[in-house]
């Protein structure tokens, strides 16, 4: 049997949310606190380090641009997909959805080629506290990539069929997937600069080992 | 089982097909069934983490004694001859804490406790997200079994105490089934927390307004925002450990180590043994918090059913708990007073701390007051709930001088820090938690437990509690390390307090024999338990007014309640009742 | 008034007032516990159900309460002005003069404390992780660095003089320890990649024990040092027979 | 908040659009700001301040931000708080410890 649980689809008059709603803020506050302890590291081993080097020195800056485009414009497609459905065109939704989904996997081919290229030059995490910042933050959101892909795929695909039944849960389902995804771009918008682009400081001694 | 009438024979019949026991028992998403399967296994953990204790005790009292009658089960790598290696012991008390922490009092005060009481005490008729919270309990599952499972895993468990710090815990076997094993856990604890805030914030019965609140629902509110907020940092800190670990970067490695005579080259250096400390403490002190507001607010609810009136100073309870948990996110680093920390930052630290000792007071003050002008029940629940308010002052006492830097240097890193924690958490938060079982016992069974077995439970239970740990200050006091494997004989400076040891030791094994009538009691009352009616403590709250005892299966309510009342509505004036329930309308 | 808590003797000048702090607090502690015990006690015999079978829905008046927690506030405000922001500050602030005091560098490492005493020049000789060698040089040692000829080393002894002002330089080779002086009032952790100073002066000769209060590994239990604190005479001689000990060890193996 | 009409959907159509342009047009500027030859502090504010407000941007339009309900509004303060509080303690407590000297090796002066 199953139980009606209160403002799965409606607002809460009182809060003005349903449920899925607020427990995906709940999520991505915990997710700031995530990302929060990784860039406190960040910070605190810069500071403390002789020397730190500049992004672009060891980084593909004009990859890394690309890379930041495609994931904003996924992030205009995700949220015009959701504005489809509230018009009730779901051609559309199906179209800004794919792209979406196509978006998320050409940021994770081109992060694939980047993580490549590094390896075959013998860039390891282990080989300074700078690449090791930069694999673990950039390695943690692409794994946030890989969940929202997976998600997404699924109200693309097989999911969407809830539309015909539910249309106002399934456009509650792509609102909180999109603010999923949105916070994933978002935390990349903050990435790109601090990895990529902050000028060093101090003679970085060594070629990496 | 309930007797169905024929008309709806054939429902039920269905129902049957569809939730078949895999459905039902294992991967359930009724929050009372989940509530049971966290509560069982954490108990069982608890058990686990009780047997390491007394092996540990065991040890410190005859060092180097092989253990007696089972001593030959730990294999030649943990204790040849049935003596306790140093690493072995190292083990152990990792284990025993990370056990008693992370896997036993959190899943049972949350999980367990949290699960099965708050969606019936809101009058909801479930979690939230159902699947959700089975995917919690799913998660806790796994870790808390590869946790325990690394004892026998080649490398043996975590040794680098429950605080792992590194460079040591970088450097040592077990650390990463450890570090796995606690990925799992914090996922649990966080999908768990957004689960409860979402329930609590959005899924009260109607009429049920924030100051009608239970205060146990209130203490899981704010227990379930330090889980939110505290857990990522740890997770993240886990993950740099781990790539410390695994592939050799250098998050907590500085420049120039020498491990045993080699230069670590292989390393970049340059990493903060110190970070790990700030991430850990974020989420640990937090989460000692959360290990003692469910238990506060699982005795305010049995004193105010006991003392059969309302609670005293409902709201500063409110606002204390609420207060509390804010502040406790900004004193983690009284925890690294000695690590060289200079004069800015300790004064914050130590004001911040002296400063969360205040709604600790007021919280204590409001219970204690609350004892004024009852008609005091003294059962077994109520004898558990009121030992919780001077062990716990005793703890939290003791907790001050730690609290500031000057004094925390003798003591620092001394059974008397022990003695103030174990205070907290043992005599303090399990005796809350027993109180708990044999309150909700009836909810969840519609049996009451034997009161006869409980008061056997509870005397010698208080009386062996302090003979364990009231030493364990004056231990400290003198100056006793903590983490000893000889429990100090190397050292002269301690000696007239170790003959304490003994003492000690058999007080802890006394405590062991006299759970017997506890889990005695816990599985005979299923069967012979006297049966009881759905409202057995004569309460005010939903749980017990609303539902039947146990309650129907999944929704729980044959109808959602509406509330017009405080919580505590008992021997209210111009009722005949000595309690009114919060569904109860007023009348006109 | 602070006999009862058994702390360890103190042979420090700066120990009397931490010790008297927390003294101070035990005794609020009992008064707040004794007090509120009390209370509880009479509470629990005057309500009991069978002496007050109807309770009071209105329960305790009065603002006593009130005043406790007034007070408790007003007296941790007290004591964090007047005892805990001064006496850290004190701890961690006022380093005295490095030219008056005894200079030593503590080397914690898996499981020893090494002493490295800057000798006659008052200067450490060069040390670096690549020269380490755990029997020959476990300090790391440049031979090369003239100021490094006279350097001290000793392990597991540690030998001060009384009545003078001492800085320890703190660190580790390895993983986190903890100096542990417990008759000095003295503990500080040594954590590798840092060097903290910790000062005081010894007021009392004697002989005592060095303590790694942090766990460490394995032995970590066994991580034992000797403390010996000396006349300044006899200090002084040590200290001279050393230096001349070690220069010689230098110059043979110079030549 | 998912009670939108046809017509305010349209709307935000066009300011997603707008958000879009401006989003392309901040990374565009980021990437040149750093080729800029200024004083390493101010690039790196100027650097992070980009990143802000194209993050805001994010918030306020894509995730609705703008207009969003209190209880949501308030946890998001409160984490944004301790978010700074993780931040800002270990970097203060390392610059608190001003005796301390940042190596284990070569205290000889
Ligand atoms: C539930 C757990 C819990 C709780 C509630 C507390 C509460 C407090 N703790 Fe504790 N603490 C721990 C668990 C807990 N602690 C643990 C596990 C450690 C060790 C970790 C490790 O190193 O392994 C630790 C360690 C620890 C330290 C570090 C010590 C060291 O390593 O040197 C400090 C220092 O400030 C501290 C302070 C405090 C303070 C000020 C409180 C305050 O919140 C206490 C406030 C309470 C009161 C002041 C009591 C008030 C009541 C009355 C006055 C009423 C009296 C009533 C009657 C007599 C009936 N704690
Ligand atoms: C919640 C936390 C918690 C709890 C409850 C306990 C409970 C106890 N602990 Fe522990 N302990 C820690 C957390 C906890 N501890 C931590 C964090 C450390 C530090 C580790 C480190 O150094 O890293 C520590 C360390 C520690 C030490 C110091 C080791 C050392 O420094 O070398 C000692 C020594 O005696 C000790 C003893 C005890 C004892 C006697 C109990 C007893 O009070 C136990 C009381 C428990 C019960 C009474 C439960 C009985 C219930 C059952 C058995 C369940 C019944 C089962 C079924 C129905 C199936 N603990
Ligand atoms: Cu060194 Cu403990
Ligand atoms: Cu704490």
């Amino acid at each position: 049997m199953s139980v009606v649980i209160p403002y799965n689809v409606d607002p809460n008059p009182e809060t003005g949310l349903y449920n899925a709603k607020l427990g995906v803020w709940l999520f991505l506050a915990s997710e700031v606190m995530l990302f929060g302890a990784l860039f406190s590291t960040y910070i605190l081993l810069r500071t403390a380090a002789p020397a730190w080097p500049t992004g672009s020195d060891i980084l593909n800056v004009p990859v890394a641009f690309v890379n930041t485009l495609v994931l904003i414009a996924s992030s205009v497609t995700m949220v015009m997909s959701w504005a489809s459905l509230k018009l009730n065109d779901f051609a559309k939704y199906k179209l800004y959805m794919g792209i979406t989904c196509l978006c998320a996997l050409a940021f994770l081919g081109i992060k694939a080629y980047e993580y490549g290229t590094k390896f075959s030059h013998g860039d390891f995490p282990a080989n300074s506290t700078f690449l090791g910042i930069y694999f673990v933050l950039t390695g943690l959101h692409m794994l946030h990539v890989i969940g929202g892909l997976i998600v997404n795929g699924y109200l693309w695909g097989p999911g969407s069929k809830m539309f015909q039944t539910e249309p106002d849960r399934f456009a509650n389902r792509i609102e909180v997937a999109g603010l999923y995804w949105h916070f994933v771009d978002l935390v990349w918008i903050f990435l790109f600069p601090v990895l990529y682009l902050l000028p060093g400081a101090g003679v970085v001694a060594g070629g990496g080992h | 089982m309930e007797p169905a009438t024929t008309d709806s024979h054939a429902d039920a019949h269905e129902e049957h097909h569809e939730e078949s026991f895999w459905r039902k028992y294992v991967f359930s998403q009724d929050h009372k069934m989940i509530g049971i399967q966290y509560g069982l296994t954490a108990l069982v953990f608890m058990l686990l983490g009780f047997c390491l204790m007394l092996l540990m005790r065991w040890q410190l009292a005859y060092p180097g004694k092989p253990i007696p009658a089972i001593g030959g089960l730990f294999g030649a790598d943990n204790a040849p001859g049935g003596i306790m290696l140093p690493e072995f012991y190292n083990q152990l008390g990792a284990m025993h804490g990370t056990i008693m922490v992370f896997m036993a009092v959190v899943p049972l005060l949350v999980g367990a406790f949290g699960n099965y009481v708050v969606p019936l005490q809101i009058g909801a008729p479930d979690m939230a997200f159902p699947k959700l919270n089975m995917a919690s309990y799913w998660c806790f599952l796994p870790g808390g079994l590869l946790m325990a499972s690394s004892f026998f895993l080649p490398g043996g468990a975590a040794r680098s105490g429950w605080t792992s710090y590194p460079p040591l815990s970088v450097l040592e076997d077990g650390q990463t089934v450890w570090l796995f094993g606690m990925i799992l856990l914090i996922t649990s604890s966080l999908l768990g927390a957004v689960n409860f805030l979402v329930t609590i914030i959005q899924m009260r019965a109607p009429g049920l307004t924030w100051m009608r609140l239970p205060f146990f629902v209130w203490a899981q509110l704010v227990t379930s925002f330090l889980l939110l907020l505290a857990f990522p940092p740890l997770e993240a800190a886990g993950v740099l450990q781990l790539f410390d670990r695994l592939v050799d970067t250098s998050f907590f490695m500085p420049d120039g180590l020498v491990i045993s005579g080699e230069m670590e080259d292989f390393r970049s250096g340059g990493g903060s043994p110190l970070l790990w400390q700030h991430l850990f403490w974020f989420l640990a002190h937090p989460e000692v918090y959360v290990l003692v507001l469910p238990a506060m607010g699982m005795v305010g609810e049995i004193i105010a059913n006991n003392t059969r009136k309302p609670i005293w100073g409902y709201k500063s309870l409110v606002y204390s708990v609420v207060f509390l948990g804010f502040m406790s996110f900004i004193v983690w680093a009284h925890h690294m007073f000695m690590t060289g920390m200079g004069t800015v930052i300790s004064a914050f630290f130590q004001t911040t701390t002296m400063i969360i000792s205040i709604p600790s007071v007021i919280i204590l003050t409001c219970l204690l007051l609350s004892l004024w002008g009852g008609s005091i029940r003294f059962n077994t629940p109520m004898l558990f709930a009121l030992a919780f308010l001077p062990m716990f002052a005793i703890g939290g006492l003791t907790g001050l001088p730690l609290g500031l830097t000057a004094s925390d240097i003798p003591l620092h890193d001394t059974y008397y820090v022990i003695g103030h924690f174990h205070y907290v958490v043992a005599p303090g938060t399990i005796f809350a938690i027993f109180a708990g079982i044999y309150y909700w016992y009836p909810k969840v069974t519609g049996r009451k437990m034997s009161e006869l077995l409980g008061k056997l439970h509870f005397w010698p239970s208080l009386l062996f509690i302090n003979g364990i740990f009231f030493p364990m200050l004056i231990q400290g006091m003198a100056g006793l390390s903590r983490r000893l494997y000889d429990g100090g004989l190397t050292y002269e400076f301690a000696k007239d307090v170790m003959v304490w040891n003994k003492m000690m030791t058999w007080s802890a094994f006394g405590l062991a024999v006299v759970q017997i009538f506890f889990i005695v009691n816990f599985f005979m009352s299923l069967k012979t338990g006297e049966k009881v009616g759905g409202n057995p403590w004569r309460a005010t709250t939903l749980e017990w007014t609303d539902a039947p005892s146990p309650p129907i299966g999944h929704g729980n309510f044959p109808k959602i309640p509406t509330v017009f009342r405080p919580a505590y509505e008992y021997s209210a004036p111009g009722s005949d009742e000595d309690f009114t329930a919060q569904s109860q309308p007023q009348e006109a | 008034m602070k006999d009862f808590l058994n702390l360890p003797p103190d042979w420090s000048a700066h120990g009397a007032p931490i010790d008297n702090l927390i003294a101070l607090i035990h005794w609020v502690m009992l008064i707040l516990f004794v007090g509120w015990g009390a209370y509880y006690i009479l509470v629990l015999i005057k309500f009991r159900a069978g002496a007050s079978p109807k309770a009071d829905y209105h329960g305790a008046k009065g603002t006593i309460s009130k005043y406790v927690e007034v007070a408790v506030v007003v007296f941790e405000v007290a004591i964090l002005v007047a005892f805990a922001f001064p006496l850290w500050n004190e701890r961690v602030a006022e380093l005295p003069d490095e030219n008056e005091s005894e200079r030593i560098r503590v080397v914690a490492e898996q499981f020893a404390w090494n002493f490295h005493y800057p000798g006659a020049d008052g200067e450490w000789g060069r040390t670096a992780p690549e020269l380490v060698d755990t029997a020959a040089n476990p300090l790391g040692l440049d031979r090369d660095d003239p100021a490094s000829a006279d350097d001290i080393h000793t392990l597991n002894n540690l030998y001060l003089p009384v009545d003078k002002p001492i800085i320890l330089y703190l660190t580790s080779k390895d993983v986190i320890h903890s100096l542990n002086l417990p008759y000095l009032r003295v503990k500080q952790d040594t954590i590798p990649g840092q060097t903290i100073p910790v000062h005081f002066v010894a007021k009392q000769t004697g002989e005592s024990e060095v303590a790694c209060a942090q766990l460490c590994g394995l032995t970590h239990y066994r991580m034992k040092g000797f403390l010996h604190i000396q006349s300044q005479q006899d200090y002084q001689s040590w200290h001279d027979e050393r230096t001349q000990a070690a220069a010689a060890a230098a110059a043979a193996a110079g030549m | 908040m998912s009670g939108h009409s046809p017509e305010e959907i349209r709307a935000s159509v066009k300011v997603y659009m707008l958000v879009f342009g401006a989003l392309a047009v901040g990374t565009v500027v980021t990437v040149l700001a750093s080729y800029l030859d200024i004083p390493i502090g101010l690039a790196i504010t100027l650097a992070l301040l980009i990143a802000a407000v194209k993050a805001s941007l994010v918030a306020l339009f894509f995730m609705h931000l703008k207009g969003e309900v209190r209880t949501i509004m308030w946890t998001l303060m409160i984490t944004a708080l301790f978010f700074v509080v993780l931040i800002a303690v270990p970097l203060s407590g390392y610059a608190d410890s001003l005796s301390i000297q940042w190596s284990s090796w070569g205290l000889g002066h």
